[in-house]
């Protein structure tokens, strides 16, 4: 046994294309630290700032008014340019207005598709966590599920509720579980007791890849039928699909979410480009299943998907 | 021995006073506030050396507005820890306030301000809810309010859910009433380059009430000694149970105002927000020097203590430190902070006078 | 040092009449009895000594009168009404102040902050208006002063004073604030031989200006010297209960402690 | 009086006793732990009433792990307070020990036992060093544990993104050693339909221990002084800071523990997981009778209390009751579990005897 | 009663030699001077008398042999070697055992696990070997009857006990552990007649088993019965330092009150 190091993770990949530009571009989310996906966000934009030469400075904060005050902090930064996700839109627009006030150009990504446009933000890149969830449930309830469980990890996540809504569109008998995402034990525990208190569950949808491996011990332990699907991916969540053990992921790219908006935010700023012709560039759903997983697990291992 | 008693006039020394009379120097240092002031100021220096961006008047305002967000509540948990009592429930509150305030309106169609009204009444009883249990069931306030923060943590998402169908309630600034309290709760104005929240000015009044309160009213002094000692304060005839029911309710009033600004600034609220504030509160307060046990602090250390918080927190940005390790940074400057503070307080007890 | 007990005595109080009674009054503390069928009457003008050793239910007695905890059995008569305190604040509004045995301070506010706890000088009724902090602080001083203790900084947090010290302030805080009824629980127990003089000269200045004073000691010297009125309690009970006139200061002593003890002692002890 | 003295024999009364001997019915309502039981034993009831899903051995051995996850650390975090300090990283601290063990030994392909121990190290380190802290600077523990939780909580993220270029670890299932540690700390075993997990033991075996320990030893007695009465118990000799700093360790030692079993169960880590499991274990320890000040409860109270916990949390899920309202359903039954304890402990000391 | 004496007494002591020795020590507060130029010795077979007002520094000279404060002037020798006690672990294990003027016991725990804190009785040296825990509460029970103190239930919480009741316990503890050296803190402050009778008795007992005594009292008579050796304090310096053969009763009396107090106050409160 003994595993070996991996090799450099990302940012490995052509590295130092576009000279050093002189720009400082901030990326402000509203991620709750830790997570796998925003760890690719991060990855992604970091990787587009290398290529283009410029500065990233990435801040976070779940809190809206917390996530506002950090937009203010990048305008007081006097930064070249500003990503943000729009979880909620309305709390963020005062300072995206005021950075737009200052002459700071500001994409969004990831959230805020439909408002992206009013609030002020030049582009859009990402996908409709909504649709998301309304394909991801319209595919299963293809296969036949009657009866899906929706598995949110941080309750009162706009983000997250949006996805379950988005699910249940596409299934009517879908219910949602709350469980305590930053305790795998108890994430089992919770799905093992919801699991064994409906025996007619039949899907079991989780909001993050590393739920997805708690939900597969759960499954097991509780001898449930039920199948598995996720939203994102990591490397265990992409194998555990070519072992079949998941049936499909619905992936945002998010990788590629941070590296346009940072990308963009670098046109605009040296050729006054504007992604998308003024609609969302998005960047899924895309499905990840065992039609496609063979090319994409080697990338999940990067980091980079 | 009657006659020195007899014989001296009002207030000379009955005898040859060995009575010590302390230098400006040490009656300065050994103010609760003066430790977390100086830490502050190492730490301000510090971080103007690290983070150019930092070293902008409108970067200073907005470090302001962040910590008068924290402090607002704050000035009431420490005045609470003071009188010897937790409020776990006080990162919920505005929350609660605010979709009360939301919901209420949007949803029958009412003047705003009847909402903000409403939500006060609102608030106020759950710090009275708090407040009576404590004292009547004898239960660390700890447990009290941490049962409060879940039921309203709970309530507040379930009946969102119910009553908006999503996680957030509905945007609130076409409706009647809301410039007045736009204006009431969530201005700004420019000076110059500079953008001044009103809340900022709304902190320093309430920290200036406090500070009055604690230090020159009766009721100041009966906070300090329900905290310092509750079984004596009840034997000199301090009503402990209204003083403690009162503080509570002190809390929650600022809790609601604070919902208020978020309300009418941001315009919406989403109902799983203010998780985790209650103990930026506490964090606030004990930075600032207050007795976690009760019975010592000080309304200006408070609000220093919340200073050091949004200044830090933001700074760690400014600086452009690795978000990776954003906690650790964290981690380090309050630790630095309370130092600090614990070596002027040292400083000033140790320091012979004359 | 009687102007304070003067300034501050009650003007309506007639000597003899009854402050307190208590009619058959019993407490028991969970499975523990601490006091069984006491009757007694504090009086003004008077001083009633209470007397008897370690856990007769002498502290437990005062107690119920300073409404710290309330009696369970038998009545209680304030000004002749019949009370139940519920708490001290009820009992302080009749006027009567209590030296507690373990002194009742906030070790860590300042002395003239205790010195005025629960009763202090604000400028008006106004629940937010200032206190008279100049003032406070020289009365307390005064205060102090009077009793024959000058602390080195009134500024200075009470649990850095000497337990003697502390003593003398709860004290002083009783005298001044007592209208009607002082109760001093063992209050010269930390005092030197120049204090406990002031505290027993104290004592008979206010039985003087008309207050009824219940006094708690263990000295039966002490308590012979300005008491008019003595009661004994054994394991809760009261086995004695006299006036002055019916009983002198040898009978006392064997009552308390069953012998001439201290005569006694110096022989067994001699060298 | 001193021929009393003299000629009682020893042991005998010395004069006609009014002592009390209590029934047993009063000693056994008295013990801290009581009160938590039948509270528990409420809680149970109802929750098979209410439901159905849960009137199974298997769902009932689902709470049993499910409370043994928390309730194995909570057992520290209960000595800890009863020796009156509050430790804040106890959260982070299994999360830290787990990626110390991984890392390192997926990184340099060293056995993972090599590893184990080393992680075992580290968390002692992580004890001792609050502990030290707070002896040292006087500072409150809840301070210095709260720095330690942001550095762990940063460094966790950031070392690990280092290391690994992302915020988890490697799985580790193929690396020698990995079956010997998981089956110590991740083993399950079967029983009939029941799936009985070997953490349980676990927790019952260290419970049993820290009772024994609390009750019937030196060690024992001076944890409750020191948290009673930090300056007594110094002043009578007992070396508080030894005492408090072993704790600190005790704590960090069942961090450890959990730390070990999410890793050889779950195989690979989160970097940012175990935030805010600091506060279960406290609340585990306070629903089972713990003193937060210090110096009063009990081991088995604080294992009826994470019972209690794990409990409640699982079976507003058997029940299937909505989600939303899940915080407020919790909320709800800790507030019962509290007043159910309050109200024996109350009955005990008001019984009259004989 | 004299037999734990004799039993714990350590059996290397010899009459006269010199147990703890001051030399010039001198203690701050921060800004407030407590002590000042202290010289001091204890001799085994000898009981000192530290008398002194209020505040005078009695209890602060007292905590720096217990071990609680370090001095900052001066030095101290225990047995001729110069020490500086950084805890009271380090004074006890000297064989010096204090009963301090706040009592130090902690108000939860039971009687008998109070009397044991410090120094409990195991089964062997093993950290986690058992109590011996119905020794413990037989010998804890033994000794408060010697004292004439029967509490009702030894597993009671202290906190509960009266404050006389508690203070005989942390009497009765450091009679059991004194080795060497016994220091009393106004032991006989919350004491009724009988149980300081017996505080006297044991104080001599010590003293005749060998042990050095430092005693704190306010009560002259109490100090003349058994000292040998007397130190008045003053606003923190010795003022009189005499041995029994060189000063009176009256004299004492004189010095520490600058009258005979109670006789004077007896005719002034005369009616
Ligand atoms: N809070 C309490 N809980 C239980 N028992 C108590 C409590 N307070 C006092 N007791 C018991 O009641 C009895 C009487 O106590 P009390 O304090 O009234 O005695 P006392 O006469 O004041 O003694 P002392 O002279 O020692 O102060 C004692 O046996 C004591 O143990
Ligand atoms: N912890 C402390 N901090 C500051 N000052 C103190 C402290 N302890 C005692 N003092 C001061 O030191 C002086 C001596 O106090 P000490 O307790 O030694 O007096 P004492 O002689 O024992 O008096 P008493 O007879 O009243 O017990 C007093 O003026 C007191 O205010
Ligand atoms: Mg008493
Ligand atoms: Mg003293």
């Amino acid at each position: 046994g003994g595993g070996a190091p991996e090799p450099a993770p990302a940012g490995s990949a052509g590295a130092g294309g576009g000279g050093n530009s002189g720009y400082t571009f901030a990326m402000v989310t509203h991620e709750t630290p830790g997570d796998t996906f925003w760890d690719k966000i991060k990855a992604g934009a970091q990787q587009a700032a290398t290529d283009t030469g410029s500065t990233l400075k990435y801040s976070n904060d779940p809190d809206p008014a917390k996530q506002s005050t950090l937009i203010q902090n990048a305008v007081d930064s006097k930064v070249d340019g500003i990503a943000t996700t729009l979880a909620t839109p309305d709390a963020l627009k005062g300072a995206v207005q005021s950075a737009k006030a200052a002459n700071i150009p500001v994409v969004a990504f990831n959230s805020g598709i439909d408002q992206y446009k009013d609030v002020g933000a030049l582009m859009y890149f990402g996908s409709d966590e909504t649709l998301a969830g309304q394909t991801a449930g319209q595919r299963i309830a293809a296969a036949g599920a009657k009866h899906p469980l929706c598995v949110i990890q941080a309750a009162g996540s706009v983000a997250l509720e949006a996805r379950c809504a988005g699910v249940k569109n596409g299934v009517a008998g879908t219910e949602n579980l709350q469980v305590n995402g930053a305790d795998d034990s108890s994430v089992v525990s919770s799905l093992q007791a919801k699991l064994s208190e409906d025996k007619s569950i039949d899907y079991v949808v989780t909001l993050g890849a590393p739920i997805a491996l708690d939900a597969i011990k759960a499954i097991d332990q509780s001898s449930s039928s039920a199948k598995l699907i996720t939203f994102d991916l990591n490397a265990e969540a992409a194998q555990d699909i070519k072992d079949g053990k998941i049936q499909f992921s619905i992936d945002q790219q998010p990788y590629v979410q941070g590296y346009l908006a940072i990308t963009s935010l670098y046109l605009n700023k040296k050729n006054g480009n504007d992604i998308g012709g003024g609609k969302p560039t998005l960047t899924g759903p895309s499905f990840v299943d065992s039609s496609n997983i063979d090319v994409i697990l080697p990338f999940t291992k990067n980091n980079t998907r | 021995m009657s006659q020195t008693v007899k014989t001296a006039p009002a207030g000379a020394p009955a005898e040859a006073s060995n009575r010590v009379s302390l230098g400006l120097s040490n009656r300065l240092l050994a103010r609760p506030e003066v430790g977390a002031a100086v830490a502050a100021i190492v730490i301000l220096i510090f971080f103007l050396i690290m983070a150019p961006a930092f070293r902008s008047p409108a970067s200073f305002f907005t470090v302001l507005y962040q910590a008068s967000t924290i402090g607002i509540v704050a000035v009431g948990v420490g005045m609470l820890m003071i009188g010897g009592e937790f409020d776990l429930s006080a990162g919920v509150v505005p929350v609660s306030a605010g979709l009360v305030n939301a919901m209420f309106c949007y949803n029958l169609g009412v003047n705003l301000v009847v909402g903000a009204v409403l939500s006060l009444v609102f608030a106020l009883l759950v710090g009275f809810l708090n407040g009576y249990l404590v004292m009547r069931t004898g239960i660390p306030s700890f447990l009290i309010t941490l049962g409060t923060f879940f039921v309203l943590q709970g309530a507040n998402l379930g009946v969102t859910k119910l009553v908006t169908g999503s996680v957030s309630t509905p945007n609130i600034n076409q409706m009647d009433g809301y410039a007045f309290l736009h204006l009431v709760f969530a201005s700004s104005f420019k000076l110059g380059p500079v953008t001044v929240w009103g809340t900022v000015i709304w902190w320093l009044l309430f920290v200036a009430l406090s500070a009055y309160v604690l230090q020159r009213t009766r009721i100041g002094n009966w906070i300090y000694a329900v905290g310092g000692n509750a079984a004596s304060a009840r034997a000199v005839g301090v009503p402990v149970t209204r003083v403690k029911i009162g503080l509570f309710m002190a809390t929650s009033f600022l809790g609601w105002f604070i919902g208020m600004h978020s309300l009418y600034n941001f315009n919406t609220l989403q109902a799983g927000n203010g998780v985790g504030n209650e103990f930026l509160y506490i964090i606030a307060a004990v930075v600032g020097g207050t007795l976690m046990t009760g019975g010592y602090g000080n309304a200006w250390g408070v609000a220093i203590g919340a200073f050091i918080f949004g200044m830090t927190s933001l700074c760690i940005v400014y600086a452009g430190w690795d978000p990776n390790w954003f906690k650790a940074f964290l981690g380090v400057m309050l630790l630095l902070a309370v130092l600090v503070n614990l070596y002027v307080k040292k400083l000033s007890t140790t320091r012979k006078v004359g | 040092m009687t102007d304070t007990l003067q300034e501050h005595a009650d003007p309506e109080l007639t000597e003899g009449e009854s402050l307190i009674e208590m009619r058959d009054v019993g407490k028991t503390y969970g499975a523990i009895r601490a006091l069984k069928g006491i009757n007694l009457t504090v009086n003004a003008g008077e001083v009633s000594c209470v007397l008897g050793d370690n856990g007769a239910g002498k502290s437990t007695l005062i107690k119920i009168m300073a409404g710290l905890h309330p009696h369970n059995e038998g009545e209680m008569l304030v000004d002749g009404q019949p009370v139940h305190f519920g708490s001290p604040r009820e009992s302080l509004s009749h006027g009567i102040a209590t030296v507690y045995q373990d002194l009742a301070v906030v070790g860590l506010m300042e002395v003239w902050r205790n010195f005025f706890l629960g009763s202090e000088m604000t400028g008006s009724k106004f629940p937010l208006s200032g206190l008279k902090v100049k003032d406070m602080k020289r009365i307390a001083d005064e205060e102090l002063r009077k009793m024959g203790i000058v602390v080195k900084d009134i500024d200075q947090p009470i649990g850095e004073l000497s337990g003697g010290q502390r003593q003398c302030v709860a004290i002083a805080r009783a005298v001044y604030f007592g209208a009607r009824v002082l109760i001093l629980d063992e209050p010269t127990a930390a005092l030197g031989v120049k204090q406990s003089g002031v505290v027993l000269k104290y004592t008979a200045a206010a039985r003087d200006a008309g207050l009824g004073v219940v006094f708690i000691t263990h000295n039966p010297h002490h308590a012979y010297l300005v008491g008019n009125h003595f009661i004994i309690l054994k394991l809760g009970q009261a086995v004695l209960d006299k006036h002055r006139s019916e009983v002198g200061l040898d009978e006392l002593t064997r009552q308390m402690a069953g012998g001439d003890e201290l005569t006694e002692l110096s022989h067994e002890l001699q060298r």
